[in-house]
Protein backbone atom coordinates (compact mmCIF):
# COMPACT_ATOMS: atom_id res chain seq x y z
CA UNK A 1 0.00 0.00 0.00
CA UNK A 2 1.34 3.31 -0.70
CA UNK A 3 0.92 5.28 2.45
CA UNK A 4 -0.76 9.20 1.15
CA UNK A 5 0.87 10.54 4.04
CA UNK A 6 -0.82 13.76 5.92
CA UNK A 7 -0.79 16.20 3.21
CA UNK A 8 -3.97 18.43 3.79
CA UNK A 9 -4.67 17.74 -0.47
CA UNK A 10 -4.10 14.12 -1.86
CA UNK A 11 -1.35 13.48 -3.82
CA UNK A 12 -1.87 12.57 -7.39
CA UNK A 13 -1.18 9.24 -7.42
CA UNK A 14 -0.81 8.09 -10.96
CA UNK A 15 1.95 6.51 -12.90
CA UNK A 16 2.29 5.91 -16.44
CA UNK A 17 4.90 4.27 -18.93
CA UNK A 18 5.45 3.91 -22.65
CA UNK A 19 7.69 0.70 -22.19
CA UNK A 20 9.26 -1.95 -24.64
CA UNK A 21 9.49 -4.22 -21.34
CA UNK A 22 6.59 -6.92 -21.34
CA UNK A 23 3.70 -5.91 -19.82
CA UNK A 24 2.29 -9.78 -19.15
CA UNK A 25 3.05 -9.98 -15.12
CA UNK A 26 0.20 -8.25 -12.81
CA UNK A 27 3.23 -7.54 -10.25
CA UNK A 28 2.96 -4.08 -11.20
CA UNK A 29 -1.04 -3.72 -9.67
CA UNK A 30 -0.59 -6.09 -6.76
CA UNK A 31 0.10 -2.88 -3.53
CA UNK A 32 -2.12 -0.56 -5.94
CA UNK A 33 -3.80 1.98 -3.81
CA UNK A 34 -4.58 2.18 -0.10
CA UNK A 35 -6.94 1.36 2.66
CA UNK A 36 -9.13 4.28 1.41
CA UNK A 37 -9.73 1.91 -1.33
CA UNK A 38 -12.66 -0.52 -1.78
CA UNK A 39 -12.23 -1.65 -4.96
CA UNK A 40 -9.26 -2.19 -7.89
CA UNK A 41 -9.99 -2.60 -11.07
CA UNK A 42 -7.11 -4.01 -13.83
CA UNK A 43 -7.74 -4.35 -17.55
CA UNK A 44 -5.22 -5.73 -19.92
CA UNK A 45 -5.52 -5.70 -23.80
CA UNK A 46 -3.84 -8.66 -25.30
CA UNK A 47 -2.51 -9.30 -28.63
CA UNK A 48 -6.02 -11.76 -30.20
CA UNK A 49 -4.84 -13.86 -32.98
CA UNK A 50 -7.78 -12.66 -35.22
CA UNK A 51 -8.97 -9.58 -36.35
CA UNK A 52 -11.73 -8.19 -38.86
CA UNK A 53 -11.90 -12.05 -39.43
CA UNK A 54 -7.77 -12.63 -40.29
CA UNK A 55 -5.72 -14.89 -38.44
CA UNK A 56 -3.13 -12.74 -36.80
CA UNK A 57 0.54 -14.19 -36.36
CA UNK A 58 2.29 -10.99 -34.46
CA UNK A 59 1.68 -7.21 -33.82
CA UNK A 60 4.11 -4.33 -33.93
CA UNK A 61 3.65 -0.96 -32.24
CA UNK A 62 5.04 2.22 -32.81
CA UNK A 63 4.99 5.02 -31.28
CA UNK A 64 5.77 8.56 -31.00
CA UNK A 65 7.66 8.21 -27.80
CA UNK A 66 7.98 11.41 -26.38
CA UNK A 67 4.75 12.66 -27.23
CA UNK A 68 2.96 9.66 -26.01
CA UNK A 69 4.13 9.73 -22.79
CA UNK A 70 3.35 13.36 -22.74
CA UNK A 71 -0.55 11.92 -23.67
CA UNK A 72 -0.53 8.74 -21.74
CA UNK A 73 0.54 10.94 -17.99
CA UNK A 74 -2.20 13.82 -19.61
CA UNK A 75 -5.33 10.95 -19.67
CA UNK A 76 -4.54 9.81 -16.46
CA UNK A 77 -4.11 12.77 -15.12
CA UNK A 78 -7.37 14.27 -16.34
CA UNK A 79 -8.93 11.19 -15.53
CA UNK A 80 -7.52 11.39 -11.63
CA UNK A 81 -9.68 15.16 -12.03
CA UNK A 82 -13.10 13.67 -13.10
CA UNK A 83 -13.11 10.59 -11.61
CA UNK A 84 -12.73 10.32 -7.82
CA UNK A 85 -9.95 7.81 -7.89
CA UNK A 86 -7.10 6.84 -5.70
CA UNK A 87 -4.48 5.27 -7.96
CA UNK A 88 -3.95 4.98 -11.34
CA UNK A 89 -1.13 3.21 -13.08
CA UNK A 90 -1.03 2.68 -17.11
CA UNK A 91 1.15 1.20 -19.64
CA UNK A 92 1.20 0.70 -22.94
CA UNK A 93 4.02 -1.71 -24.61
CA UNK A 94 5.71 -0.89 -27.78
CA UNK A 95 7.34 -3.27 -30.17
CA UNK A 96 7.14 -6.71 -31.57
CA UNK A 97 4.76 -8.84 -29.50
CA UNK A 98 3.68 -12.06 -30.03
CA UNK A 99 0.19 -13.25 -29.80
CA UNK A 100 -1.36 -13.20 -25.60
CA UNK A 101 1.26 -10.89 -25.09
CA UNK A 102 -0.27 -7.58 -22.77
CA UNK A 103 -0.18 -4.71 -25.44
CA UNK A 104 -1.85 -1.95 -22.33
CA UNK A 105 -2.45 -2.51 -18.69
CA UNK A 106 -4.17 -0.11 -16.90
CA UNK A 107 -5.03 -0.51 -12.71
CA UNK A 108 -7.60 1.85 -11.45
CA UNK A 109 -8.00 1.53 -7.22
CA UNK A 110 -11.09 3.90 -6.15
CA UNK A 111 -13.47 4.21 -2.86
CA UNK A 112 -16.32 2.70 -4.70
CA UNK A 113 -16.15 0.54 -7.70
CA UNK A 114 -18.33 2.56 -9.73
CA UNK A 115 -15.28 4.68 -10.16
CA UNK A 116 -13.66 2.04 -10.98
CA UNK A 117 -15.08 1.19 -13.98
CA UNK A 118 -16.11 4.19 -15.30
CA UNK A 119 -12.14 5.66 -14.76
CA UNK A 120 -10.95 2.39 -16.03
CA UNK A 121 -13.47 2.96 -19.18
CA UNK A 122 -12.73 6.32 -19.91
CA UNK A 123 -8.92 5.77 -19.92
CA UNK A 124 -8.70 2.63 -22.33
CA UNK A 125 -11.25 4.96 -24.75
CA UNK A 126 -9.38 7.93 -24.56
CA UNK A 127 -6.13 6.08 -25.09
CA UNK A 128 -7.34 4.40 -28.28
CA UNK A 129 -8.56 7.82 -29.74
CA UNK A 130 -5.25 10.27 -28.45
CA UNK A 131 -2.25 8.13 -27.83
CA UNK A 132 0.29 8.50 -30.77
CA UNK A 133 0.95 4.66 -31.12
CA UNK A 134 0.43 2.61 -34.32
CA UNK A 135 -0.34 -0.97 -35.13
CA UNK A 136 1.07 -3.18 -37.66
CA UNK A 137 -0.78 -6.17 -37.51
CA UNK A 138 1.00 -9.33 -38.84
CA UNK A 139 -0.89 -12.15 -40.68
CA UNK A 140 -1.02 -16.12 -40.97
CA UNK A 141 -0.80 -15.13 -44.93
CA UNK A 142 2.98 -13.12 -44.94
CA UNK A 143 0.38 -9.97 -45.42
CA UNK A 144 0.64 -7.01 -43.25
CA UNK A 145 -1.24 -3.79 -42.91
CA UNK A 146 -1.01 -0.73 -40.19
CA UNK A 147 -4.24 -0.82 -38.52
CA UNK A 148 -7.15 1.75 -38.80
CA UNK A 149 -4.38 3.53 -41.75
CA UNK A 150 -6.39 3.00 -45.37
CA UNK A 151 -3.96 0.97 -47.74
CA UNK A 152 -2.38 3.91 -49.89
CA UNK A 153 -0.33 3.33 -52.81
CA UNK A 154 2.76 5.17 -53.08
CA UNK A 155 2.28 7.11 -56.66
CA UNK B 1 12.48 37.76 -37.39
CA UNK B 2 14.20 35.54 -39.59
CA UNK B 3 12.42 35.51 -43.08
CA UNK B 4 12.22 31.71 -43.20
CA UNK B 5 11.69 29.08 -40.82
CA UNK B 6 12.83 25.81 -40.49
CA UNK B 7 11.09 22.82 -39.22
CA UNK B 8 12.09 19.19 -37.91
CA UNK B 9 9.48 16.62 -40.14
CA UNK B 10 8.29 13.31 -38.40
CA UNK B 11 6.54 10.50 -39.92
CA UNK B 12 4.71 7.70 -38.33
CA UNK B 13 3.07 4.53 -38.76
CA UNK B 14 1.96 4.62 -42.74
CA UNK B 15 3.49 7.83 -43.57
CA UNK B 16 6.37 6.45 -42.14
CA UNK B 17 6.39 3.59 -44.75
CA UNK B 18 5.02 6.29 -47.73
CA UNK B 19 7.62 8.40 -46.30
CA UNK B 20 10.53 6.55 -46.57
CA UNK B 21 12.75 7.24 -49.59
CA UNK B 22 11.67 10.66 -50.38
CA UNK B 23 10.54 12.31 -47.94
CA UNK B 24 12.49 15.93 -45.93
CA UNK B 25 13.56 16.05 -42.58
CA UNK B 26 13.72 19.63 -42.17
CA UNK B 27 11.34 21.51 -44.39
CA UNK B 28 11.88 25.31 -44.87
CA UNK B 29 9.11 27.99 -44.70
CA UNK B 30 7.96 31.61 -45.05
CA UNK B 31 8.01 32.70 -41.41
CA UNK B 32 3.82 33.17 -39.88
CA UNK B 33 3.73 29.85 -41.87
CA UNK B 34 0.87 27.88 -40.29
CA UNK B 35 0.44 24.16 -40.23
CA UNK B 36 -1.90 24.33 -43.07
CA UNK B 37 0.70 25.97 -45.09
CA UNK B 38 3.13 23.76 -44.30
CA UNK B 39 0.66 20.92 -45.30
CA UNK B 40 0.81 22.68 -48.75
CA UNK B 41 3.84 22.84 -48.72
CA UNK B 42 4.92 18.62 -47.50
CA UNK B 43 1.90 17.88 -50.75
CA UNK B 44 3.78 19.79 -53.43
CA UNK B 45 7.19 20.85 -53.47
CA UNK B 46 8.10 18.19 -51.04
CA UNK B 47 6.87 15.18 -53.03
CA UNK B 48 4.21 13.69 -50.44
CA UNK B 49 1.19 14.17 -53.13
CA UNK B 50 0.09 10.87 -50.69
CA UNK B 51 -0.73 12.57 -47.91
CA UNK B 52 -4.62 12.68 -47.75
CA UNK B 53 -6.84 15.65 -47.89
CA UNK B 54 -6.92 15.63 -43.80
CA UNK B 55 -4.11 14.97 -41.96
CA UNK B 56 -3.75 15.23 -38.06
CA UNK B 57 -0.67 16.98 -36.87
CA UNK B 58 1.30 17.37 -34.11
CA UNK B 59 3.58 20.56 -33.12
CA UNK B 60 6.36 19.85 -30.67
CA UNK B 61 4.43 16.89 -29.24
CA UNK B 62 0.79 18.84 -28.95
CA UNK B 63 -1.61 17.75 -31.08
CA UNK B 64 -2.47 21.36 -33.29
CA UNK B 65 -4.71 23.12 -35.25
CA UNK B 66 -4.31 24.06 -39.34
CA UNK B 67 -4.07 27.86 -37.76
CA UNK B 68 -1.56 26.98 -35.37
CA UNK B 69 1.44 29.39 -36.36
CA UNK B 70 4.71 27.56 -36.45
CA UNK B 71 8.11 28.57 -35.38
CA UNK B 72 12.23 27.99 -36.13
CA UNK B 73 12.81 24.56 -34.70
CA UNK B 74 9.43 23.05 -34.23
CA UNK B 75 8.73 19.40 -34.27
CA UNK B 76 6.38 19.15 -36.85
CA UNK B 77 3.74 15.25 -36.79
CA UNK B 78 2.24 13.75 -39.39
CA UNK B 79 0.04 11.29 -37.14
CA UNK B 80 -1.84 8.63 -39.45
CA UNK B 81 -4.96 7.31 -37.36
CA UNK B 82 -3.87 5.96 -33.83
CA UNK B 83 -4.44 2.27 -32.91
CA UNK B 84 -3.51 1.78 -29.47
CA UNK B 85 -4.53 0.08 -26.91
CA UNK C 1 -2.86 -20.16 -20.73
CA UNK C 2 -5.06 -22.73 -20.99
CA UNK C 3 -5.84 -24.58 -24.34
CA UNK C 4 -9.63 -25.42 -25.14
CA UNK C 5 -8.51 -28.63 -27.11
CA UNK C 6 -10.68 -29.15 -30.43
CA UNK C 7 -14.14 -30.06 -29.39
CA UNK C 8 -16.73 -28.60 -31.76
CA UNK C 9 -18.37 -26.55 -28.91
CA UNK C 10 -16.53 -24.46 -26.58
CA UNK C 11 -16.10 -25.82 -22.94
CA UNK C 12 -17.17 -23.74 -20.21
CA UNK C 13 -14.46 -21.73 -18.39
CA UNK C 14 -16.12 -21.06 -15.30
CA UNK C 15 -14.21 -21.44 -11.47
CA UNK C 16 -15.17 -20.25 -8.63
CA UNK C 17 -14.43 -20.58 -5.03
CA UNK C 18 -15.66 -19.45 -1.70
CA UNK C 19 -12.75 -19.53 0.85
CA UNK C 20 -10.90 -18.69 3.90
CA UNK C 21 -8.23 -18.36 2.05
CA UNK C 22 -6.37 -15.16 1.19
CA UNK C 23 -7.51 -13.50 -1.96
CA UNK C 24 -4.93 -10.68 -2.00
CA UNK C 25 -2.71 -12.15 -4.78
CA UNK C 26 -3.70 -11.44 -8.21
CA UNK C 27 -1.50 -14.86 -9.29
CA UNK C 28 -4.97 -16.74 -10.14
CA UNK C 29 -5.52 -13.96 -12.65
CA UNK C 30 -1.50 -14.61 -14.27
CA UNK C 31 -2.96 -16.66 -17.44
CA UNK C 32 -6.88 -16.46 -17.65
CA UNK C 33 -8.08 -16.67 -20.88
CA UNK C 34 -6.36 -18.01 -24.11
CA UNK C 35 -5.14 -16.71 -27.59
CA UNK C 36 -8.72 -15.87 -28.68
CA UNK C 37 -9.08 -13.10 -25.81
CA UNK C 38 -8.18 -9.86 -26.53
CA UNK C 39 -9.06 -8.07 -22.98
CA UNK C 40 -8.65 -9.72 -19.74
CA UNK C 41 -10.62 -7.35 -16.77
CA UNK C 42 -9.57 -7.94 -12.76
CA UNK C 43 -12.06 -6.88 -10.13
CA UNK C 44 -11.03 -7.14 -6.40
CA UNK C 45 -13.24 -5.55 -3.93
CA UNK C 46 -11.09 -4.59 -0.50
CA UNK C 47 -11.88 -4.38 2.83
CA UNK C 48 -12.14 -0.03 3.48
CA UNK C 49 -11.47 1.60 6.52
CA UNK C 50 -14.74 3.74 6.08
CA UNK C 51 -18.32 3.17 5.86
CA UNK C 52 -21.05 4.88 5.80
CA UNK C 53 -19.05 7.81 7.29
CA UNK C 54 -17.75 5.20 10.51
CA UNK C 55 -14.18 4.19 11.08
CA UNK C 56 -14.06 0.66 10.39
CA UNK C 57 -11.61 -1.37 12.16
CA UNK C 58 -12.18 -4.54 10.56
CA UNK C 59 -14.69 -7.23 8.79
CA UNK C 60 -16.24 -10.75 9.18
CA UNK C 61 -18.11 -12.37 6.48
CA UNK C 62 -20.45 -15.30 7.21
CA UNK C 63 -21.34 -17.32 4.53
CA UNK C 64 -24.25 -19.67 4.07
CA UNK C 65 -21.01 -22.19 2.53
CA UNK C 66 -23.10 -24.81 0.20
CA UNK C 67 -25.36 -22.46 -0.87
CA UNK C 68 -22.98 -19.58 -1.34
CA UNK C 69 -20.91 -22.08 -3.50
CA UNK C 70 -23.81 -23.54 -5.89
CA UNK C 71 -24.71 -19.46 -6.11
CA UNK C 72 -21.35 -18.08 -7.20
CA UNK C 73 -21.59 -21.38 -9.64
CA UNK C 74 -24.64 -20.76 -10.86
CA UNK C 75 -24.20 -16.81 -11.08
CA UNK C 76 -20.58 -17.00 -13.39
CA UNK C 77 -22.35 -19.73 -15.55
CA UNK C 78 -25.71 -17.69 -16.34
CA UNK C 79 -22.82 -14.89 -17.12
CA UNK C 80 -21.10 -17.05 -19.85
CA UNK C 81 -24.23 -18.08 -21.34
CA UNK C 82 -25.07 -13.83 -21.13
CA UNK C 83 -22.21 -12.87 -22.45
CA UNK C 84 -19.71 -13.66 -24.94
CA UNK C 85 -16.73 -14.36 -22.44
CA UNK C 86 -13.63 -16.63 -22.81
CA UNK C 87 -12.70 -17.65 -18.76
CA UNK C 88 -13.83 -16.56 -15.83
CA UNK C 89 -12.73 -16.84 -12.45
CA UNK C 90 -14.55 -15.41 -9.28
CA UNK C 91 -14.03 -15.81 -5.47
CA UNK C 92 -15.40 -14.52 -2.39
CA UNK C 93 -13.26 -14.78 0.79
CA UNK C 94 -15.43 -15.58 4.18
CA UNK C 95 -13.95 -15.40 7.59
CA UNK C 96 -12.21 -12.40 9.54
CA UNK C 97 -10.72 -9.94 7.34
CA UNK C 98 -8.14 -6.98 7.78
CA UNK C 99 -8.43 -3.46 6.13
CA UNK C 100 -7.29 -3.37 2.76
CA UNK C 101 -7.32 -7.08 2.10
CA UNK C 102 -9.80 -8.58 -0.57
CA UNK C 103 -12.86 -9.76 -0.29
CA UNK C 104 -13.85 -10.99 -3.52
CA UNK C 105 -12.08 -10.69 -6.91
CA UNK C 106 -13.35 -11.63 -10.43
CA UNK C 107 -11.61 -11.73 -13.60
CA UNK C 108 -12.93 -12.31 -16.83
CA UNK C 109 -11.03 -12.51 -20.67
CA UNK C 110 -13.24 -12.19 -23.42
CA UNK C 111 -12.36 -11.23 -27.23
CA UNK C 112 -13.89 -7.80 -27.00
CA UNK C 113 -13.16 -5.53 -23.81
CA UNK C 114 -16.85 -4.62 -24.52
CA UNK C 115 -17.62 -8.08 -23.34
CA UNK C 116 -14.94 -8.25 -20.18
CA UNK C 117 -16.85 -5.02 -18.76
CA UNK C 118 -20.10 -5.73 -19.08
CA UNK C 119 -19.81 -9.45 -17.68
CA UNK C 120 -17.37 -8.18 -14.72
CA UNK C 121 -19.92 -5.66 -13.72
CA UNK C 122 -23.10 -8.14 -14.03
CA UNK C 123 -21.55 -10.43 -12.03
CA UNK C 124 -20.37 -8.14 -8.90
CA UNK C 125 -24.01 -6.74 -8.98
CA UNK C 126 -25.70 -10.24 -8.87
CA UNK C 127 -23.10 -11.12 -6.00
CA UNK C 128 -24.26 -8.21 -4.23
CA UNK C 129 -28.18 -8.73 -4.96
CA UNK C 130 -28.13 -12.97 -4.25
CA UNK C 131 -24.66 -14.67 -2.98
CA UNK C 132 -25.67 -15.62 0.51
CA UNK C 133 -22.89 -14.08 2.57
CA UNK C 134 -23.61 -11.84 5.06
CA UNK C 135 -21.03 -8.49 6.62
CA UNK C 136 -20.49 -7.83 10.09
CA UNK C 137 -18.42 -4.80 10.13
CA UNK C 138 -16.74 -3.87 13.44
CA UNK C 139 -16.13 -0.43 14.38
CA UNK C 140 -12.94 1.51 15.89
CA UNK C 141 -15.37 2.74 18.39
CA UNK C 142 -16.46 -0.84 19.77
CA UNK C 143 -19.56 -1.15 18.46
CA UNK C 144 -20.39 -3.71 14.93
CA UNK C 145 -23.11 -4.27 12.92
CA UNK C 146 -24.55 -6.65 10.38
CA UNK C 147 -24.41 -4.94 7.13
CA UNK C 148 -27.66 -3.96 5.38
CA UNK C 149 -29.62 -5.63 7.95
CA UNK C 150 -31.74 -3.32 10.51
CA UNK C 151 -31.21 -3.14 14.05
CA UNK C 152 -33.50 -5.43 15.44
CA UNK C 153 -34.00 -5.95 19.44
CA UNK C 154 -34.59 -8.80 20.72
CA UNK C 155 -37.67 -8.84 22.96
CA UNK D 1 -47.54 -40.00 4.06
CA UNK D 2 -46.63 -39.17 7.16
CA UNK D 3 -48.94 -36.84 9.02
CA UNK D 4 -46.10 -34.41 10.22
CA UNK D 5 -42.80 -33.58 8.41
CA UNK D 6 -39.75 -32.48 10.29
CA UNK D 7 -37.41 -29.69 8.80
CA UNK D 8 -33.96 -28.49 9.56
CA UNK D 9 -33.34 -24.29 10.51
CA UNK D 10 -31.08 -22.72 9.83
CA UNK D 11 -30.10 -18.31 10.78
CA UNK D 12 -27.30 -16.46 9.46
CA UNK D 13 -25.96 -13.01 10.08
CA UNK D 14 -28.44 -10.81 12.24
CA UNK D 15 -30.78 -13.57 12.04
CA UNK D 16 -28.70 -16.04 13.68
CA UNK D 17 -27.58 -13.89 16.16
CA UNK D 18 -30.99 -13.38 17.23
CA UNK D 19 -32.21 -16.58 17.45
CA UNK D 20 -28.89 -18.37 18.98
CA UNK D 21 -30.60 -18.70 22.40
CA UNK D 22 -34.05 -20.03 21.87
CA UNK D 23 -34.41 -20.75 18.17
CA UNK D 24 -35.16 -24.50 17.56
CA UNK D 25 -32.21 -26.51 15.14
CA UNK D 26 -35.85 -28.51 13.68
CA UNK D 27 -39.27 -27.99 13.34
CA UNK D 28 -42.20 -29.95 13.30
CA UNK D 29 -44.87 -29.20 10.80
CA UNK D 30 -47.67 -30.68 9.28
CA UNK D 31 -47.78 -32.60 5.90
CA UNK D 32 -48.23 -30.26 3.19
CA UNK D 33 -46.93 -27.29 4.77
CA UNK D 34 -45.51 -24.48 2.32
CA UNK D 35 -42.46 -21.90 3.26
CA UNK D 36 -45.44 -19.19 5.05
CA UNK D 37 -46.55 -21.46 6.60
CA UNK D 38 -43.15 -22.79 8.45
CA UNK D 39 -42.52 -18.40 9.30
CA UNK D 40 -45.98 -18.60 10.75
CA UNK D 41 -44.87 -21.15 13.09
CA UNK D 42 -41.47 -19.86 13.65
CA UNK D 43 -43.14 -16.45 14.11
CA UNK D 44 -45.50 -18.49 16.99
CA UNK D 45 -45.14 -21.32 18.61
CA UNK D 46 -41.51 -21.27 18.01
CA UNK D 47 -40.63 -18.01 19.53
CA UNK D 48 -38.78 -16.06 16.94
CA UNK D 49 -41.43 -12.92 17.32
CA UNK D 50 -38.57 -10.95 16.07
CA UNK D 51 -38.42 -12.07 12.42
CA UNK D 52 -39.75 -9.30 10.11
CA UNK D 53 -42.63 -9.15 8.02
CA UNK D 54 -41.00 -10.38 4.74
CA UNK D 55 -38.46 -12.75 5.18
CA UNK D 56 -36.41 -14.75 2.16
CA UNK D 57 -35.83 -18.15 2.45
CA UNK D 58 -33.71 -20.87 1.38
CA UNK D 59 -34.75 -24.47 0.66
CA UNK D 60 -32.10 -27.26 0.26
CA UNK D 61 -29.90 -23.84 -0.69
CA UNK D 62 -32.62 -22.86 -3.51
CA UNK D 63 -34.25 -19.27 -3.01
CA UNK D 64 -37.97 -20.36 -2.31
CA UNK D 65 -41.10 -18.43 -2.91
CA UNK D 66 -44.06 -18.32 0.18
CA UNK D 67 -46.11 -21.10 -1.99
CA UNK D 68 -43.19 -23.25 -1.84
CA UNK D 69 -44.10 -26.57 -0.56
CA UNK D 70 -41.65 -28.64 2.02
CA UNK D 71 -40.87 -31.89 2.66
CA UNK D 72 -39.67 -33.93 5.65
CA UNK D 73 -35.74 -33.46 6.01
CA UNK D 74 -36.12 -30.36 4.21
CA UNK D 75 -33.09 -27.89 4.87
CA UNK D 76 -35.07 -24.33 5.61
CA UNK D 77 -32.65 -21.17 6.09
CA UNK D 78 -33.42 -18.28 6.92
CA UNK D 79 -31.70 -15.53 4.88
CA UNK D 80 -31.25 -11.81 6.28
CA UNK D 81 -30.34 -9.07 3.32
CA UNK D 82 -27.03 -10.35 2.00
CA UNK D 83 -24.14 -7.99 1.67
CA UNK D 84 -21.44 -9.70 0.08
CA UNK D 85 -19.35 -8.31 -2.04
Amino acid sequence: MHEQGSLSEPELDVCTRITQDSLDGLGAFENLGTHEDGAVLIFQGRVRNTNDGRSVSSLSYEAYGEMAERELGAICGEASRRFEVGSIEANHRIGDLELGEVSVAIGISAPHRDTCYAASRWIIEEIKKRLPIWKHEHYQDGDSHWVGSPEVSKT
Amino acid sequence: MTEVISVRTLFFGIYGELSQYKSPGYLELPSESTVEDFLDEMRGAAGCDWLPERVVVAVNQRYAEMETLLNDGDEVALIPPVAGG
